[in-house]
């Protein structure tokens, strides 16, 4: 244990939250060396979890204890598949995303407060890391405390009046959530006397026996508090304005991220914690199920009425959760690989949209659809990576979004309910009917005023972010057999429970 | 009655519920925004009281050891520890979504949520 | 003996929660919740959580208080 | 003779080649657009070259098979060809390259030629992988690269009426592959795998085969158009470039009969398909697309209206073909896969050149054009009679083949049906070419526009001609190349 290696998650947390609170302070002197800084913490820190993936390979689920204090009184992180993914996606994601924010910040948030943007990214990136290891119940409070501060802040960083009102609505709602998981982990506790979640795990099926109302009624509280966070269907009413009046970097983040994070954690107590006996006493994987499959078509046709494209992406965003939650909750092995990988899927497409968009209000301030006839004549590489994301998104074969459908529906097939492969099918039409105009009005759509479509590109920081999310989303579509195998192990994790 | 007799003798969990309620009341149905954010400190409370009379042993003592203690019973401090974060959390929870009130009254003239929404409709 | 005073004082706090719940005069209302802040740091010292009684007693009644006040003093004091 | 080794990756070329091309011919149209139209002809001849090269290892009976499993776990991808697949996209080929330099000359003053021939290619690619690949799912991967590039040809023109045609393609073309993945994913599950070896059947007896033959079948039966599901096709083929809707009506509407061929014969197998009452149900649907189709044909003004009409009824005829499970019928079907390619190409081609030289697109007003433009008119006439099924044209001959079948499988009624239609085709074709020759001299056209002192141009002539005389070839050897070929894919069809 001598190898310095081991002591990768804490550190991984720590940059970022050292980068945090270096950010205000550098950028007092330097402002130029923050961006920077931030920009390099993201990316180095994928690395060293690419050299942590080693030690999961090597065996068992490997945890690490703050200070050498074991359980149950020390602070366990966790360090198996699921993590490792997680935060893998979460490094990547916002690496890409900062990059594109270097210029596209200066068009949306007052410039003496770029530093404090990005101590704010950095500390939501550190809190979803942190959830994504942390493994007491202890933690993952105080760290969705966390992040739901600072997400909230990067919303109300931009100086209009949307977005202080969509903040305080995302803060209140999600305070109400914070409550509920609370009050949940309060239950566990007093049933179970423990807050580690090995240690809950072993003392659940007692637990449960001796008080099956606590365990139900935390259950449910859970479901609740991390669904309001996650966005789940009737819960999702903060998240429309929230992400669509952040500045862009910051939507792309949240919609791309943070969201998911939530909705992980929440399947990783349910099956990890709660366990087979709990989800077999009561149908909450069936109505889990049919909560995702509403949350798809709904989140799909609030979609299609939108006329503000960033409004259009943030109903999308409550579609696709909807995917994420039911492909783990059919509970079939390819199902849960379903789930999984759209959560990188869906970073992916969620944020290259996002960004376009972003770009596109960036160069032209055009947000309504109608407006954007003809854009790609002026913006063509920004518009061509749109479609991919749109065509992404529909599951047009050959775009990572049809991987993750497909093991979706496979999945489906396999829990024996091809019931829902239609549900699938059915959103891949509405995210069609919705998605393909745009592309349509872009490249074929004549706009009145011709002349002023010069050609007019975007700076290189933000093309190149773009682009590489495009290939990305190409790569994946085509060649997705290394990502399916880390995706696999971490279904079994989840599975194997 | 075995209702009633459980709620007397645990009328810790039962007033910490309604302290919950009505906070969770405040926060979700009154219209000023400064009222929801009492209404959030008072939830927040709430919780806190159920956590901790969860640790909470009758004729225990607070977790401090005495010089001479021995044999004395020590009430359990992890939900104690757990709830000074909390309370902390909930602090900062409480100063951000006040400035938010400043600056939304800074834009609007009004602290009122379903006035911002109508002046909102009116807008589009 | 304990228990009543117990009782007592939980009921005081319900009674301010549901006051501040329905004062419409906001300066009365965070004064009601300071009120409500301290009960609850005695309720604390009773649960034998003396921490959580010094953090409320600071943070709660004092803290808070204030930066409701400044809030209302920035904007109105009329619900 | 090519290394065994070689010949493996040829399909891989053929497919690949033109949709790797699009990013240099991207490139080259920014600078010149001789060189482009020279470029994507050259590619596309290539091509064809490539599965001209597949034809002795056919010819012996051989299959060729090449598959990458690490692409798209758990399906990957593999190209499989037989006689049937080679035959499919040896046609594919064959008019793509004509129409190609059809376009050249055509696209002249038509806008935004640099997303015409990128998206050309995209499509010839598409089409060319549905013949070429070994399972239903890389079938379906080209099957939706070719739907999408089409929808660029079809509304190439940008116009409002394009763009709404165009949308309607685009949402009738996502429900069609959607239902087609439905059932590709029910399949895999059902039987293991998605490739199309023969046994490999779908047990009859799950609740879900019904399900997924539906399914399949309004996959495929929404790109070839038979009625309930053609309705998006008489809009869509007239709008898109003389060039492309030759492509559309000729060739693209093929893979969906492909498919349907690759499905009955090799997934589901004729026992289940005719133990279920499927064969009647498709024998039923075939017999109404005929007919309807005609009698739409007949209603239509516009000239390239009636021709995909036309094209409905045509492909009643495959469907008709391959629901017959007989030699004959069979052989038929796939005889007249050529042959419809041949002539319907020829008509759009034509009916380009006629609009583009007088700008007139309706019947009634070309009066008298086959004077001022012989060699289309007469190109067209061939055509035309060899739709109607004049001998010794080739329609004359797949029509001969698909009554023959309709007897032999006891269903006379369709023998019936297709005699109908060829004297419905006559009503709708004839009036057309007597007008054009007999409707006086072409006072009422006007004067036309005129290329190196010719009709038309020659890079557009040369394609139309040169398809006129395959009708006649193709007509006059019946023993010939194609009956070969076709006979050959019935008995391998039969035979899986």
């Amino acid at each position: 244990m001598n190898d310095p290696t081991v002591h990768i998650p804490v550190i991984v947390i720590c940059t970022s939250l050292i980068g945090a609170f270096l950010a205000p302070v550098l950028g007092k002197y330097r402002p130029a060396l923050v961006g920077l800084m931030a920009r390099l913490i993201a990316p180095v820190n994928a690395l060293l979890l690419v050299i942590l993936l080693r030690y999961v390979d090597a065996g068992e689920t490997f945890h690490y204890y703050m200070g050498g204090w074991a359980p149950p009184w020390g602070i366990a992180l966790s360090v198996d598949y699921l993590a490792i993914y997680v935060a893998l996606i979460i490094h990547l994601v916002s690496a890409v995303i900062l990059l594109y924010a270097k210029d596209d910040l200066f068009g949306e948030v007052r410039g003496d407060l770029h530093r404090w943007y990005y101590t704010l990214f950095l500390l939501l990136v550190a809190a979803m890391t942190a959830l994504a290891f942390s493994h007491d119940f202890f933690n993952i409070f105080v760290f969705t405390e966390i992040a739901t501060i600072a997400a909230c802040a990067l919303i109300a960083i931009k100086p209009k009046k949307e977005c202080i009102e969509a903040s305080f609505k995302y803060l209140i709602l999600s305070t109400v959530g914070s409550g509920f998981i609370l009050l949940a982990l309060a239950l566990i506790y007093m049933v179970t006397g423990h807050f580690n979640l090995t240690l809950v795990a072993q003392n659940m099926g007692a637990a449960a026996e001796a008080y099956p109302l606590n365990i139900m009624v935390s259950l449910a509280l859970l479901i609740v508090g991390f669904g309001v966070k996650s966005a789940l269907f009737p819960l999702h009413v903060w998240l429309p304005d929230a992400h669509s009046s952040a500045p862009s970097p910051s939507s792309a983040v949240l919609s791309g991220l943070v969201v998911k994070i939530y909705a992980v954690v929440l399947i990783r107590i349910i099956l990890t914690v709660f366990g087979g006996e709990v989800l077999a006493a009561a149908p909450i994987a069936d109505m889990i199920l049919i909560i995702a499959s509403v949350a798809i078509i709904a989140g799909s046709l609030f979609a299609l009425a939108q006329t503000d494209i960033k409004l259009l992406l943030a109903f999308s965003t409550v579609a696709q959760v909807g995917y994420i939650y039911m492909g783990i909750s059919l509970l079939s092995e390819t199902g849960t690989m379903g789930g999984l990988v759209h959560i990188f899927n869906h970073a992916l497409m969620k944020t290259l949209l996002f960004l376009a968009a972003g770009a596109i209000i960036h160069q032209t301030g055009l947000r309504k659809i109608s407006d954007l006839d003809g854009i790609a004549k002026r913006m063509p590489i920004t518009m061509a990576v749109f479609s991919v994301g749109a065509l992404s998104m529909v599951g047009i074969p050959g775009f990572n979004g049809f991987i993750s459908k497909m093991y979706l529906a496979t999945g489906a097939f396999d829990a024996g309910k091809p019931v829902f492969i239609l549900v699938i099918l059915m959103s891949s039409l509405l995210n069609g009917l919705y998605y393909l105009p745009i592309v349509v009005r872009a490249f074929l759509g004549t706009n009145a005023e011709e002349g002023k479509f010069a050609k007019d590109e975007l700076p290189l920081s933000m093309t190149f972010p773009l682009v590489i999310l495009g290939l990305a989303c190409i790569y994946f579509g085509l060649l997705p057999g290394s990502l399916l195998e880390l995706v696999r192990k971490a279904a079994h994790y989840l599975i194997a429970v | 009655m075995n209702i009633i007799s459980g709620l007397i003798q645990n009328y810790f969990y039962f007033a910490s519920i309604v302290i919950f309620l009505i906070g969770t009341h405040v926060m979700l149905t009154h219209s000023n925004l400064i009222k929801k954010i009492m209404g959030m400190n008072i939830m927040e409370t709430g919780i806190f009281l159920f956590v901790v009379s969860i640790g909470y042993i009758r004729g225990g003592s607070a977790p401090i050891v005495p010089i001479d203690g021995r044999g004395v019973r020590f009430i359990n401090p992890l939900p104690s520890a757990l709830i000074l974060t909390g309370i902390v959390v909930g602090v900062s929870l409480t100063a951000f979504a006040l400035s938010l009130v400043i600056e939304l009254y800074k834009y609007y003239g009004t602290t009122d949520s379903d006035e911002i929404m109508e002046m909102r409709r009116r807008e589009r | 003996m304990t228990e009543i005073f117990h009782v007592m004082v939980l009921t005081f706090l319900i009674i301010c929660a549901i006051a501040v719940a329905y004062i419409r005069d906001l300066l009365s209302a965070v004064i009601l919740f300071a009120a409500y802040s301290l009960m609850m740091a005695v309720i604390w010292q009773q649960l034998d959580a003396p921490d959580i009684a010094m953090a409320e007693a600071a943070i709660g009644a004092g803290v808070t208080t204030l930066l409701f006040v400044v809030t209302i003093s920035k904007t109105r004091r009329q619900e | 003779m090519l290394d065994a080794e070689l010949v493996k990756y040829l399909p891989v070329a053929a497919v690949l080649l033109p949709l790797v091309a699009c990013i240099p011919l991207w490139a080259i149209e920014q600078r010149s657009a001789q060189i482009r139209d020279w470029f994507a002809i050259s590619i596309n001849a290539i091509s064809l070259g490539l599965i001209v090269a597949m034809y002795p290892t056919i010819a012996r009976g051989g299959t060729i098979f090449l598959e990458f499993p690490q692409l798209l776990p758990p399906f990957g991808i593999s190209f499989k060809v037989d006689v049937v697949g080679f035959s499919f996209a040896l046609i594919a080929a064959f008019v793509w390259l004509l129409c190609t330099i059809y376009s050249k000359s055509y696209m002249e003053y038509e806008p935004a030629c640099n997303r015409y021939y990128p998206f050309l290619l995209l499509c010839l690619s598409g089409c060319l992988g549905v013949f070429l690949t070994g399972d239903l799912f890389s079938l379906f991967l080209f099957f939706e690269l070719m739907s999408l590039a089409s929808y660029v040809l079809v509304v190439h023109n940008q116009t409002k009426e394009a763009l709404a045609v165009g949308y309607r393609y685009l949402m009738l073309t996502l429900v069609a592959s959607l239902s087609l993945l439905f059932a590709i994913i029910i399949t895999f599950e059902v039987t293991g795998s998605t490739s199309l070896v023969s046994g490999n059947y779908f047990p009859a007896a799950s609740g879900l085969a019904s399900i997924t033959f539906f399914a399949f079948l309004a996959g495929f039966g929404m790109k070839m158009g038979i009625v309930p599901f053609h309705i998006w096709l008489p809009e869509a083929h007239p709008v898109a470039p003389a060039g492309a809707s030759a492509l559309l009506s000729g060739i693209m509407l093929k893979t969906g009969a492909y498919g349907l061929l690759r499905v009955i014969y090799q997934v589901f197998g004729m026992e289940t398909v005719s133990g279920a009452g499927w064969q009647t149900m498709l024998l039923v649907m075939a017999g109404i697309t005929i007919l309807f189709g005609s009698a739409l044909a007949i209603a239509q003004r516009g000239l390239k209206k009636r021709l995909a009409y036309s094209s409905i009824a045509q492909m009643g005829y495959i469907l008709m073909g391959m629901a017959l499970f007989n030699e004959n019928g069979l052989t038929g079907d796939v005889y007249h896969v050529f042959t419809h390619a041949l002539i319907k190409s020829t008509l759009f081609l034509c009916a380009g050149a006629i609009i583009s030289a007088t700008g007139k697109h309706t019947v009634d007003e070309i009066k008298g054009i086959g004077y001022r433009m012989p060699v289309t008119m007469t190109c067209f006439t061939i055509a035309a009679l060899a739709m109607i099924g004049i001998p010794p044209l080739n329609g004359f001959v797949s029509k001969v083949f698909l009554s023959v079948g309709a007897l032999d499988a006891g269903q006379s009624a369709y023998a019936v049906i297709l005699v109908i239609s060829s004297l419905m085709n006559g009503i709708y074709y004839l009036p057309i070419v007597i007008s054009a020759f007999l409707g006086g001299e072409g006072e009422a056209i006007g004067p036309i526009k005129r290329r190196f002192g010719l009709e038309m141009a020659p890079s557009m002539m040369v394609p139309i001609v040169i398809l006129s005389v395959a009708i006649f070839a193709t007509g006059l050897m019946p023993e010939g190349f194609a009956l070969q070929l076709s006979k050959a894919a019935a008995q391998l069809l039969l035979s899986s």
